[in-house]
């Protein structure tokens, strides 16, 4: 069953075509690895599917619904989608634990206002932090984490959440060894538990090792998919990422 | 004594007034100049209640807010979509407006000479012509407000505010209305802003355009950014040195006229230092 | 009745011509720094009072003096510039930390004037000076007025001509439009800024005087005429360099001939209203694309 | 966190200190002076000594009420507070602190009607002594036992100067009006009433924001589109001599009636200077008595300048004040009204002859002025 169906999509800043008619299907509870060198239009098409950019021409279903994104951000929660983005966008001057805890809130402004802060999920977010070894850190402010950390903070954000679709944009960037392991468990553990996954990412090993399947995009449009194994040691893909000369020697 | 009582009155009215701005930019981001209009609003509501009708000082209160509440929705709304930079500068627009009407429509609120026989309220039989009973009342007001703003800031409804003021679009993207929460938050301090007018004019018996013009905008705005962004115990400190400090200068020994003229070079400098070496006021938690 | 529409028109221009300058000056800055910089209405005081102080104690005659105010107003600002908003600037201030520190040297620079001078309103040349007024299609413009006009028009073709056709200008409008990227390839962007903000200061001075000139100077007048170039240049569209000249003449007009309908005790709540419907009409567009 | 509080603590006990020091430095000089004499009569003043373009007056009235302090001779202190361009609650601010803790009886002041109100409850609860230079607001009479004015209430001079238009056969009035200042609206509405009254026609009215623009020519411009015969216009002397300015580039003939006293000055020839020829307005001192031209040339004298607006009636108030307190048994609230009722009876000040009503206005000759040449002679 194909949970995300992109058909021909179309994306044009000024003069450059960054996305042109790129399709795709990413089916329900695999990862998915996106691949690409720098500038070929990932997180522009991943913007595009999380309402970040408008839509120029093509159609977006996210399990059969049509994303219609007149509006510059749809609502990703409806849809029932979480990212994490290239540059971690958290919130730097509130605590960790608020970090996570805002996205178990109640949604409705009356709700929200009776909502006072010893909610029942409190233990849900300990038990995520907990997983990302940040439940030391719940009090510091996120503005004070070095970049790794503000990187796991995101993922643990996503995790929390709990959606059908997470999207990761990069999330071993800046990680160390012992971290890149962890993220990549509780990766495969949000697939064993029915999630459908998308990773941007340039670090092939993790992409070989977690993703079930690989989409590879170059100047806007998706040049090849399938297996990662088969993929990636195609020459032409080889040619495009590595460049041509490096990889002959 | 009687003048301590007296600025203790003032303090509580000028720290209703800062609590509310507090809440909009300190916890929302939202740097707002019409805080003086609404202000203005609770006070001729409530001095022509009193003047002209037989109503009490609480429905009066009351009924103050209850106008001021559709009246900041509208502005709510006009002002929310603009970018942070025009967001300041059309509120600071709505304020010279309401100003102009408050100046200007003389037949509802008397023009530049203003409302005066203003009567003190008198409530559950107790006489508030005296000071000391006026301060009880200022007082209560202000722990009630500020306990309810204390209430917000820890409620969930507080925590998705102060998203708003970090990322909004983020916010959005967690599913937030983020234009319905600000839209809240603006009319529920623009709530506490008529209490504060209700409660300056029933003190003061008598008010004019000139006490709730642009320059009483800034002084509330100093008073949030010097007490502490996101902190209201700093506006309650923001607010004594705001007041206190320019009453101190008629203690100084020296007459002249220079004295006053200094007040306004020492909180310039004052406000410029601030803003260089701890731009999150005194005791804030949150750099603008 | 001989219509009063062309004095209106009139007087509009001459408003127009003095907020043309408080506009110009004020995107040139704002344009650099990008934060609402009230501290510009302080040195538009400045000028108008460093002039008067001359002319007061006959130390030049009013050219000269009208010279010497802007040269000093440019030193003001750039002074403001360089120790206050440049060190801000370099902690990482936003621009709301900034638009708090400019607020704050506008006081202080309203209180000295005020101690020095007093609150006392005045005019540059002594008021009983019958000025010579000529009639043209309909209306009467004095001498002074024709003068503003005059210096008001060099002014802006000196600007254009400086901000436009030299490599310096080329060079400020890429700082302008991205500063990183000028940084990157060698700009000194704050040596560049300081010399603008210098620029933009004398001209805002050249207001002032010419404020306290046509109609009369105030210390609290300051702030008023810097919201009216602050709204004439949104609405003139500030991103072309001409923008706010339009939007300045505009307003100008709009006041003046609002009166013909309205009580002149409306005039900021005219200049108000159309930056908001401005804003609207701008936000509207911008969401039907 | 720690660092916060420690500069919290700080501030707050810097503020305590200066209270504390000035405090005792102030309760030291006041109270109890080692010379022998009797203690001095302490008088409080209320003026705008900051704020906006009304701090002009507000000073020249203080340097007024010093000086007649200090010809009266008597062993006298006056504490002046400001209230900051007329704002009520400086106004009440500084009435509170002169009341309660200067423990002052007597007022000489505030100088806007709007503050005088402001100032009321308080100063007749503690049945202070309130004389105002300036506050000419008609709602001010009788509103307060002991509240007093050595200016007459604009509403006479007002209805003097319609009936003198009308005298003069104006048939058509326009007006032009400081709409931000309370004593010159009422002025405007009193004018107003009493020239349509007398079967005037009103052909214009405009008005304008004192402290926020000086340009007045669209609005002039609008009024002599109608040429009115008249034009009455209620505004201080700074803006009155813009006025005239724009007026003359405009070429605007009719005849200029201003409503309020304060165009009698010496300020507004300053300023205007030939432009002023033909204005006319309303005037209390008789500019030939002796008491005027003395205290103009003693206030030259003494402060190397002439005095504005209202400082005549200011020097009134404080010497009438003085002699009130030195008459009255040991300067009890009741006995120094009693005494300045006798005193204040044909009382021939700087400002005019001051007879006071019961009710503490005062009833002054209105002279009707009008300039020649920069000097004012009777306009018959």
């Amino acid at each position: 069953m194909t949970m995300i169906k992109i058909h021909n999509l179309r994306k044009r800043f000024g003069r450059a075509d960054v996305v042109n008619n790129f399709s795709a299907e990413i089916f329900k509870n695999t990862i998915v690895g996106f691949v690409g060198p720098n500038g070929s239009g990932k997180s522009t098409v991943i913007n595009l599917l999380t309402g970040v950019e408008t839509i120029d021409h093509g159609d977006i279903y996210i399990s059969d619904i049509l994303v219609k994104n007149k509006k510059k951000l749809i609502n990703n929660y409806s849809f029932n989608i979480s990212r994490t983005y290239q540059d971690p966008r958290i919130f730097d001057q509130m605590s960790v634990l608020e970090n996570v805890l805002i996205v178990l809130n109640k949604r409705k402004v009356l709700s929200s206002f009776f909502e006072t802060k010893k909610p029942f999920n409190s233990s849900k977010v300990e038990e995520v932090l907990r997983k990302v070894d940040l439940w030391g850190k719940r009090s510091a402010l996120a503005g004070d984490l070095s970049y790794g950390q503000r990187k796991i903070l995101e993922f643990a954000r996503v995790l929390a959440m709990d959606t059908r679709i997470c999207i990761f944009d990069e999330p071993f960037a800046g990680l160390f060894a012992e971290m890149k392991l962890i993220v990549s468990e509780l990766i495969l553990d949000l697939k064993a538990s029915g999630k459908t996954v998308v990773l941007i990412e340039h670090d092939m090993d993790q992409i070989v090792k977690l993703a079930d399947y690989v989409l590879v995009m170059n100047a806007g449009k998706l040049i090849a998919k399938g297996k990662p194994s088969k993929i990636l040691s195609r020459n032409d893909i080889l040619d495009i990422y590595i460049g041509k000369d490096l990889h002959e020697k | 004594m009687e003048y301590l009582i007296h600025l203790a009155i003032l303090l509580s009215i000028y720290a209703i007034l800062g609590i509310s701005l507090n809440l909009l930019l300190g916890y929302t981001g939202l740097i707002s100049l019409t805080h003086a209009s609404f202000f203005g609003m609770g006070a001729y509501v409530t001095a022509l209640l009193l003047v002209h009708t037989k109503t009490s000082f609480l429905l009066s209160v009351l009924l103050g807010v209850i106008l001021v509440m559709p009246i900041s929705t509208f502005l709510g709304m006009i002002s929310d979509q603009f970018n942070k930079n025009d967001y300041m500068l059309v509120s600071l627009g709505l304020n010279v407006i309401i100003f102009g009407l408050f100046n200007n429509l003389s037949n509802l609120t008397n023009g530049a000479l203003g409302i005066s026989g203003i009567p003190r309220p008198v409530l559950f039989n107790i006489d508030f012509s005296s000071n000391s009973n006026y301060l009880l009342l200022a007082l209560v007001l202000l722990l009630l407000i500020y306990l309810f703003s204390h209430y917000i800031v820890r409620t969930s409804f507080g925590r998705v505010l102060k998203t708003i003021r970090e990322d909004e679009n983020v916010s959005k993207s967690f599913g937030f209305n983020t234009r319905y929460y600000k839209l809240v938050i603006f009319v529920i301090t623009a709530s506490m802003a008529a209490v504060s007018g209700s409660l300056y004019a029933s003190y003061f018996s008598y008010i004019d355009p000139s006490s709730f013009s642009v320059t009483t905008s800034m002084l509330i705005l100093s008073i949030t950014i010097i007490g502490g962004l996101a902190s209201l115990p700093g506006t309650l400190i923001g607010t004594l040195f705001f007041i206190l400090f320019p009453e101190l200068l008629r203690f100084v020994g020296i007459p002249s006229e220079e004295v006053f003229q200094l007040r306004q070079l020492m909180f310039g400098l004052i406000i410029v230092l601030l803003m260089m070496h701890r731009p999150q006021g005194f005791m804030g938690k949150y750099k603008l | 009745m001989n219509s009063i529409l062309p004095q209106l028109l009139i007087n509009g221009i001459v408003a127009g011509s003095i907020y043309t300058l408080i506009a110009l000056s004020y995107n040139l800055i704002f344009k650099l720094t990008k934060f609402s910089n009230l501290a510009h209405g302080g040195v538009l005081m400045i000028g108008s009072y460093v002039a008067l102080y001359l002319t007061q104690n006959s130390l030049a005659n009013l050219w000269i003096s009208g010279l010497v105010g802007m040269v000093l107003a440019g030193c003001g600002g750039f002074i403001i510039e360089k120790t206050t908003f440049l060190p801000l600037r370099k902690k990482g201030a936003s621009s709301m930390v900034l638009f708090i520190a400019s607020l704050g040297v506008m006081m202080i620079i309203q209180a000295i004037i005020v101690i020095i001078f007093s609150n006392q309103s005045w005019n540059l040349l002594s008021i009983d000076t019958i000025s010579v007024t000529y009639s043209i299609f309909g209306g009467l413009i004095s001498n002074t007025q024709v003068l503003i006009l005059l210096i008001d028009v060099i002014a802006i073709l000196i600007l254009t001509a400086l901000f436009k056709l030299t490599l310096f200008g080329k060079i400020v409008k890429a700082i302008g439009d991205d500063a990183e990227t000028a940084k990157v390839i060698g700009i000194d962007t704050e040596k560049y800024t300081g010399i603008v903000v210098f620029i933009a200061s004398s001209i805002v001075g050249l207001a002032g005087i010419l404020i306290s000139l046509d109609a009369g100077m105030e210390p609290s007048i300051g702030l008023g005429f810097l919201f009216k170039g602050i709204i004439a240049s949104i609405i003139g569209g500030a991103n072309n360099f001409l923008g706010p000249v339009v939007g300045a003449f505009f307003l100008g007009l709009i006041e003046n001939v609002g009166i013909w309908k309205l009580r002149g005790e409306w005039k900021d709540v005219i200049a108000f209203v159309v930056l908001i419907l401005y804003l609207s009409f701008r936000k509207i567009k911008t969401l039907k694309e | 966190m720690n660092n916060v509080k420690k500069v919290v603590i700080s501030i707050v006990l810097v503020i305590a200190l200066t209270a504390v020091i000035g405090y005792t430095i102030r309760n030291k000089s006041v109270s109890k002076p080692p010379s022998s004499e009797s203690n001095p009569i302490v008088i409080g003043s209320i003026l705008p000594l900051t704020g906006d373009y009304l701090s002009v007056y507000g000073v020249s009235i203080k340097n007024a009420i010093n000086l007649a302090a200090d010809e009266s001779g008597a062993n006298v202190k006056v504490i002046f507070e400001d209230e900051h361009g007329c704002t009520p609650a400086d106004a009440v601010s500084a009435a509170q602190k002169l009341i309660s803790i200067d423990k002052v009886k007597n007022i000489v002041g505030t100088m806007c009607s709007g503050s005088s109100l402001a100032i009321l409850p308080i100063s007749e609860e503690n049945k202070v002594v309130v004389i105002s230079p300036s506050a000419t607001s008609k709602n001010l009479t009788g509103k307060g036992q002991y509240f007093l004015r050595t200016i007459a209430s604009d509403a006479d001079n007002s209805k003097a100067l319609a009936k003198y238009a009308s005298e003069k056969g104006y048939k058509k009035g326009a007006i032009l009006v400081n709409s931000a200042q309370d004593s010159l609206v009422s002025q405007k509405d009193d004018i107003k009433t009493t020239f349509v009254d007398l079967g005037g026609q009103l052909v214009a009215e405009e008005s304008y924001i004192a402290s926020s623009n000086k340009d007045f020519r669209s609005q002039l411009t609008k009024i002599w589109s109608s040429k009115p015969d008249v034009i009455f216009v209620s505004a201080l002397p700074d803006d009155l001599a813009l006025i005239l300015k724009q007026a003359n580039t405009l070429g605007i003939t009719s005849v200029i009636i201003d409503t309020d006293t304060s165009a009698g000055t010496q300020q507004l020839i300053d300023l205007a200077g030939k432009l002023s020829n033909g204005l006319i307005f309303p005037f209390n001192p008789v500019p030939t008595n002796k008491q005027y031209t003395d205290f103009v040339t003693a206030y030259k004298s003494k402060y190397g300048e002439d005095p504005s607006a209202y400082a005549a009636e200011g020097y009134d108030a404080m010497a009438l004040m003085i002699k009130a307190i030195l008459a009255s048994k040991n300067g009890a609230s009741d006995d120094v009204k009693k005494q300045l009722l006798q005193i204040g009876q044909g009382y021939e000040g700087a400002s005019g002859v001051i007879s006071f009503g019961s009710n503490g206005d005062v009833e002054k000759p209105i002279n009707i002025m009008m300039y020649e040449d920069g000097k004012p002679i009777k306009a018959e």
